[in-house]
């Protein structure tokens, strides 16, 4: 760990300190609507990371996390709605359904060598497959939604993650941050070497030693886990789930849109792609008011012009840019 | 140099996030004795659910006149949520944030719930103008209420709809299928039929219940399915889509039921559904609630609604626009009556509703201690002449019911 | 004929060639060679147009044909028989002789080429209907020249043609480009079979690291010791 | 001296083609081996049977007294088989340094290990200046300078170099033979496929000589670079 | 019960063929190219409203509309290569993924814009009329829209068997150096695929516009399905995008009857994920 941090420029290390500090702050300066834009800035920068870890540095692009995300969120859900057990608990039931899930895509896809775009419609058709089981588990809600209450006992306590803002803003945060983090540190570990290793060659890597299954497999545990606990916290901050709007591909799409944009197989990239692309979509819907434009559709015609744009002029993603412009760049990792 | 084109066009973006930093920042606007109601609509008039939210906005267009004209005195912020939760969310803080005292929306269940958890934190009432999903007020949500049927109220109404229209018609139907998209509303009408249709009397027998996936492209297998049970009427959840479908595939397998009835669901009298259909629109009827054409309220909302739509007729857009009007003037009402835009007030006053002349048929408009209005009959409404019809409740109908319908074949 | 100066290109920020300058003049076989990864290939494709040079001029007949897409300069009268083939495997002989005369000079010509290559090579026409991919690597590389005299071109580059033939098809092929080149055909020749190539050769470089780093006619480099030593220490 | 490798008789066709036939050899412990022969004799399909990127259609591959053939590369390289690719396959958006680290992980658990022996690797083949540098970035003697020390970094009991010496200048491949050899004196069995017949006979204590997949000739270098057969199949038929 | 079950099959066959000319446009282009057309099922549905727009204001039948729709697509999908795709070509797959998505967001939310929400149908004279044969109800717009794709999808064989232009396009897929070292224009063949991917697009929708109604929510669906035929028939292969529509037709037919409705999308991407792991190249398509 301290490793990590000795090897960020001063500049990086000040900027850092001063963005942590500026998130910890924030809510005594920002008003709820911004800090409910915040929450979805840190949701999808966690969840950037954690499809960031498969694609950017283990090379393989899922387009189907929201697989892991709705299991994550029903099963985190369900097990309070339906036993009584809180997230806390239930986020340790969460994380092995969504990487077990993980382990029998991966498996498929790896030992029978799908990939590139085969594996990415592997990914999609497990989640869609996934999607209309759901639409038939009677015990979950079905097509007609798990729901979770505001005024059963405990429900408003946060160690049933139920509560205000506040308390969504620092778990997001702190997932945020803590996603972060791990994936600096796994990138700087013998795991993190494989992944880069196994993205940029796969057979130059089993000629160094790696065991590319393995390390691919490793890579979507951790990925489907952490996605896991994404979900459990969307199930809590939303309190209602519907197969066909977590399990959706819009979902998965969403996930992998900040990473991309912000910089493939950087540590900083997610970050920067959900602060850049949440509020991009906000602050498209409040120029549209502003200037008395009420045209449904509009505001989405500018994101994927914006998309488009961004992809053609900087396609290794904004952050190498901006880490250049800023003088905090090192070679990508 | 790779970086060149992008310095063209750093100043814009730069301004653009400026202002949209500003936007983002803008502080809340003095909110306590306004003089009017300051409503956010937020409805999904993009996305997937965007040809319903579309419809419900255009009621919320009109009622501000309609509404000052009655006295309430209300000011509405026009929201697209885009059939995201995520949106509908940030939207409702920020609607909040600039001076909403109350929230109207949303057509869908969880954008509903999104919008419910803040309006719940921040203590501004919502009014749901549309959303069956039974749970919305069972979770215990304190600044909900909600003018519209649970599902399973929708199919007992519906039901009655039935037995009446049986009596009216004296037909002898025998047998049944019930066929539903599998989404929420599909769902928790058919959980509503499975509760209800055994203890409803009715005298015919229902053979199955099939649900199709409303992301399906076609139902030609489903209408096959139908045909081998071969039931003299088809009760049916769709949505408008969907039910062109249906009857397209009917009539094509020539098959010829009694009649097509929906026990509770809109869906067989969209516009899109009498352009596609045309003739073959006719007969179908829907039991759900409906604009009460003898109420004031109606009228002159129709008269508004006509000139400010002409490209829509009222008739077939009644529904999302007399359900989402309604909305709107149950916070006018209680804005009048509180006379305070005080979230706690507001809601201590939209409790204690008693709104007898609205827009959609049935008795005063109250609320129960969960914040739903239990009192919200179906009438039955038949297409005629590619114009939906309320035949039934007699008191409120304004044609007598056709059944069975005319067969396919030989319709101008 | 073709006249290079000082031609460099760069794969991303590595080099291929630095500075190469090199003459072919009309009628002549000019050999080049050098071991695996010293830029020959690389110095093919930039002639015929598949890599863009980062520096340097490519003067064909007069004009300066550097950065021209391949099919541009293709069509000014350069051939190419690839390294590996470069054969369409799923396409017939027949569909990969008509790939050859796809080019806009050689397009009304097209019959008659066609005769000519299958007069040439008769084994092409005993299997003209079989997907390439089925022929034996000899085949192939007589269809890879075949396809390549389609297009009419004026001078031939050749990149390893006997790669992995037989000894005796090597000798077929061998013969073929000096059959050739008496018919008056300009060729290029890259081979791993240094001893043959430089006896053929009227003229010949030695590539090096991307740069030349010796020239002279085919006979002076054969009895170089610099170059024998280099391909084998003796 | 015991035979660290024996190849026994192994085969490998593509397509009917026979790419290797029945070729058998053995590498004594610490010697320095040379596999030569025209382009296409088969010589870099034989060094991806014992690499294990290709399983062998026959013969059998012992590598320390454990058959080999039929596993996976990276299992065969965590018994000690360290490789290089003939075609430079560096990991090409990572630099240098990290490259090499990818392979001293196989030796060591910690990175910290890992990065101190990618040093020296480093240092040992004059790319120390280089380590920050983008593998891709690298002029071409670099990258196949990388690839021999990432798999020097793997610690290998027996190190495959596929061409390393091509397109070297005669000082640079002095250099690497040199390091070469310290490498071999230090107890490090070598298999080398080379073209550069400077470096073949400057390193090789025995040569095998492939043609059109099978061994025509094996030897110490002054026996078999006489042999005509060899010659022949070297020069090309210089009768035309 | 067999009469249904017969009749269940000729429509899942019927249907199968027009699904089938959806995805074959998706084929064409990543057979050739290897980009993958995120925004296909948008596209499609651009071609419905064209079909639409031609026979409400100008009285056209989408069966004569299909050929200047298909030639005014072959030209759009021409100039959108040239344009858009071209530099993208060459980049990695979640590049080309995000840039088409973009796309695909900005068309649909065009279409929403420019037509509203509501489903668009066109009524032909036969569009409720069935032919019966025997027990069997076969629909005259599914007949007319199958043999449609069917007679395309033969013009495309012959195309690319017998023309030069598609023996050129073929020998682009087969060995890309190659078709450089032969001087074939490259960039202009790729137009004229992505062109004729188009064009299948454009004819497909506008056979798809007379037995589905025209509406901007359909484009999601439609290129997650085209995505399962191609994959189940063969990335790359004609005559693979109509099997796999005509399989995935039968199998959520068959589906839907006998097991549940709502379940038969199941089905598909049961199949597609048993087809991807026992044989990836898809059932028609070249080993990979």
């Amino acid at each position: 760990m301290r490793d990590i941090w000795q090897r960020l420029p001063t500049r990086g290390k000040t900027f850092c300190l001063a963005a942590l500090a500026a998130a910890i702050a924030a809510p005594l300066v920002a008003d709820r609507y911004l800090l409910s834009v915040l929450i979805l800035v840190f949701y999808f920068a966690y969840l950037g990371q954690a499809w960031n870890l498969l694609m950017g540095f283990a090379g393989q692009l899922s387009l189907g996390h929201a697989l892991y995300l709705g299991l994550g969120a029903y099963t985190a859900t369900a097990l309070w709605t339906l036993f009584g057990i809180g997230p806390w608990i239930g986020v340790f039931i969460a994380i092995p359904v969504a990487a077990a899930a993980g382990m029998i895509v991966g498996w498929l896809g790896w030992r029978f060598a799908i990939e590139g775009v085969y594996f990415a419609l592997l990914t999609i058709a497990f989640a869609e497959f996934t999607r209309i089981g759901f639409d038939h588990l009677q015990i979950t809600g079905a097509s007609a939604g798990l729901f979770l209450s505001v005024n059963s006992p405990g429900s408003d306590k946060w160690w049933n993650l139920g509560g205000g803002p506040l308390l969504y803003y620092y778990l997001a945060l702190i997932l945020a941050a803590a996603a972060t983090l791990l994936v600096a540190w796994l990138r700087r570990s013998p795991l993190g070497y494989r992944w880069l290793a196994v993205r940029e060659d796969p057979e130059a890597a089993q000629a160094a030693g790696i065991d590319i299954f393995r390390a691919k497999m490793i890579a979507m545990l951790i990925s489907a886990s952490m996605t896991a606990v994404g979900g459990v916290f969307y199930g809590f901050y939303y309190r209602n789930l519907f197969p066909s709007q977590v399990f959706d591909i819009g979902r998965s799409i969403e996930i992998i849109m900040a990473p991309i944009i912000g910089g493939l197989g950087t540590v900083f990239g997610p970050i920067v792609g959900a602060i850049l692309l949440t509020p991009l979509g906000e602050s498209l819907t409040a120029l549209m008011q502003h200037f008395g434009i009420n045209t449904p559709g509009a505001k989405s015609i500018f994101y994927g012009l914006t998309l488009m744009v961004i992809i053609t002029l900087q396609p290794s993603g904004v952050w190498p840019w901006l880490a250049r412009k800023l003088g905090l760049d090192r070679p990508r990792a | 140099m790779p970086n060149d084109p992008f310095k063209f066009s750093r100043r814009s973006v730069l301004a653009g996030g400026v202002a949209g930093a500003a936007l983002l920042a803008a502080p809340g606007i003095v909110r306590a004795q306004a003089q009017t109601l300051k409503i956010a609509v937020l409805l999904p008039q993009s996305g997937y659910l965007a040809q319903a939210g579309q419809s419900c906005h255009r009621g919320a267009l009109v009622a501000p006149q309609v509404l000052a004209d009655l006295g309430y005195k209300v000011e509405l912020v026009h929201i697209d949520m885009e059939s995201n939760p995520d949106v509908a969310r940030t939207q409702t803080e920020r609607a909040i944030n600039e001076g909403a005292h109350c929230i109207v929306g949303a057509f869908d269940s969880a954008g509903t719930l999104a919008i419910a958890q803040v309006c719940e934190q921040r203590q501004v009432p919502l009014i749901v103008n549309i959303g069956a999903a039974p749970q919305l007020t069972e979770q215990g949500y304190k600044f909900l209420v909600r003018n519209f049927p649970t599902g399973g109220m929708l199919v007992k109404n519906g039901l009655h709809q039935i037995q009446a229209l049986i009596d009216a018609t004296k037909i002898a139907p025998k047998t049944a299928v019930f066929l539903h998209a599998n989404d929420n509303f599909g769902l928790a009408q058919r959980k509503g039929m499975d509760a209800l249709f055994p203890k409803s009397g009715l005298p015919f027998k229902l053979l199955e219940s099939i649900p199709y996936d409303p992301k399906a492209q076609d139902l030609s297998v489903e209408v096959t399915k139908i045909r081998g049970l071969n039931p003299d009427l088809l009760l049916v959840v769709t949505r408008a889509a969907d039910a062109i479908k249906l009857v397209r595939d009917t009539v094509r397998q020539k098959f010829q039921p009694m009649g097509i009835i929906s026990p509770g669901a809109p869906g067989l009298y969209d516009e899109e559904f009498y352009k596609a259909l045309g003739p073959l629109a006719d007969y179908h009827i829907d039991a759900l609630p409906w604009a009460n054409p003898k109420s004031k309220v109606t009228q002159a909302l129709e008269a508004a609604y006509t000139k400010a739509q002409p490209k829509f007729r009222f008739a077939v857009e009644c529904f999302n626009v007399g359900f989402t009007f309604d909305a709107l003037m149950i916070a006018g009402d209680a804005f009048k009556r509180a006379g305070t835009t005080n979230g706690p007030e507001l809601m201590k006053a939209l409790k204690a509703t008693n709104l007898v002349d609205h827009a959609m048929i049935g008795g005063p408009i109250k609320f129960d201690e969960k914040g739903q209005n239990n009192d919200i009959p179906s009438a039955s409404v038949q297409n005629r002449n590619q114009t939906p019809t309320v035949v039934l409740p007699a008191e409120v109908a304004t044609m007598t019911p056709v059944l069975p319908m005319p067969p396919w074949q030989g319709r101008k | 004929m073709l006249k290079i100066e000082n031609l460099s290109v760069h794969y991303g920020d590595a080099q291929a060639l630095d500075g190469v300058s090199l003459t072919v003049d009309e009628g002549a076989i000019v050999a080049i060679v050098g071991a695996n990864g010293a830029g020959k290939t690389s110095l093919i494709r930039t002639i015929a147009g598949m890599h863009r040079p980062t520096g340097g001029r490519i003067v064909f007949r007069g004009a300066d044909i550097a950065g021209l897409p391949s099919h541009r300069v293709c069509d000014l009268g350069i051939g190419q028989v690839a390294e590996g083939r470069q054969i369409f495997p799923s396409l017939t002989v027949s569909e990969n002789l008509d790939m050859g005369a796809m080019l806009p000079h050689a397009r009304p010509h097209r019959a008659q080429n066609r005769d000519r290559v299958l007069a040439m090579f008769p084994r092409l026409s005993e299997r003209i209907g079989q997907a390439a991919g089925t022929l034996s690597g000899g085949e192939q590389q007589m269809l890879a020249i075949g396809r390549c005299l389609m297009g009419e071109p004026k001078l031939i580059m050749f990149d390893e043609p006997s790669l992995g033939l037989a000894p005796t098809i090597v000798h077929d092929v061998l013969k073929t480009i000096c059959d050739l080149n008496a018919a008056g055909m300009t060729c290029v020749l890259v081979e791993q079979n240094v001893a043959v190539s430089l006896k053929i050769a009227t003229r010949a470089y030695v590539l090096e690291n991307g740069r030349v780093t010796l020239s002279g006619s085919g006979a002076d480099l054969l009895a170089d010791e610099r170059v024998r030593q280099a391909y084998l220490g003796i | 001296m015991t035979a660290l490798l024996t190849i026994d008789g192994i085969s490998k066709r593509f397509r009917g083609l026979a790419a290797v036939s029945r070729v058998s050899f053995e590498v004594q412990q610490g010697d320095i081996f040379a596999v030569i022969g025209p382009n296409g004799a088969g010589k870099t399909t034989l060094f991806n049977m014992i690499a294990g990127a290709l399983p062998p259609d026959e013969g059998s591959i012992t590598f320390a007294g454990q058959q080999i053939q039929g596993l996976r590369s990276d299992q065969i390289a965590r018994l000690g088989v360290g490789r290089t690719f003939q075609l430079v396959r560096p990991f090409p958006a990572l630099t240098v340094e990290d490259n090499v680290i990818i392979g001293a992980l196989m030796q060591t658990k910690t990175v910290h290990d890992a990065e101190k022996i990618a040093r020296d690797t480093l240092a040992r083949l004059d790319l120390f200046d280089k380590r920050a540098q983008i593998a891709s970035s690298l002029t071409l003697p670099d990258r196949k300078r990388l690839e021999v020390a990432r798999a020097l970094a793997t610690g290998p009991k027996l190190l495959l170099l596929d061409e390393v010496m091509a397109g070297l200048r005669p000082t640079e491949t002095d250099r690497i033979v040199a390091t070469l050899r310290d490498l071999n004196r230090g107890g490090l069995t070598i298999l080398l496929i080379e073209h550069v017949m400077r470096a073949v006979t400057a390193l090789a204590s025995r040569i095998l000589v492939l043609h059109h997949g099978a061994a025509i000739a094996e030897g110490n270098p002054e026996q078999v670079l006489r042999d005509p057969a060899v010659v022949e199949s070297y020069l090309g038929a210089e009768s035309l | 019960m067999t009469a249904i079950t017969l009749n269940i099959i000729v429509q899942g066959i019927l249907t199968g063929l027009v699904y089938g000319l959806m995805a074959l446009g998706l084929s064409v282009i990543f057979g050739v190219m290897r980009v993958v057309n995120f925004a296909h099922g948008e596209f499609t549905v651009v071609a419905m409203y064209a079909a639409f727009l031609l026979f409400d204001m100008l009285g056209v039948s989408p069966l004569v509309s299909l050929l200047p729709i298909a030639a005014a697509f072959f030209f759009l999908g021409y100039v959108l290569q040239r344009t858009l795709v071209e530099p993208f070509v060459s980049r990695a797959e979640h590049e080309q993924f995000i840039l088409l998505v973009g796309l695909a967001t900005v068309v649909v939310n065009g279409l929403l814009l420019i037509f509203g929400p509501d489903a668009r149908p066109i009524n032909l004279p036969y569009s409720f009329d069935s032919y019966t044969v025997g027990s069997l109800f076969i629909d005259k717009v599914r007949v007319f829209a199958a043999l449609g794709a069917f007679a395309i999808c033969i013009a495309l064989f012959l195309f690319f068997r017998y023309t030069r232009t598609g023996t050129a396009i073929r020998a682009c897929a087969d060995n890309l150096t190659g078709a450089g070292v032969v001087g074939l224009n490259v960039k202009q063949l790729y137009a004229v695929t992505f062109g004729l991917g188009f064009a299948c697009i454009g004819a497909a929708g506008t056979l798809m516009a007379t037995i589905a109604d025209a509406s901007p929510g359909l484009a999601p669906a439609y290129t997650l399905l085209a995505f399962v035929i191609v994959i189940i028939g063969g990335l790359g292969s004609m005559a693979g995008a109509l099997v796999g529509g005509v399989l995935i037709g039968i199998s959520e037919a068959l589906a839907g009857f006998y097991i549940q409705p709502s379940m038969k999308s199941m089905f598909s991407f049961a199949l597609l994920i048993l087809v991807l792991v026992l044989r990836p190249q898809g059932l028609m398509g070249r080993r990979l």
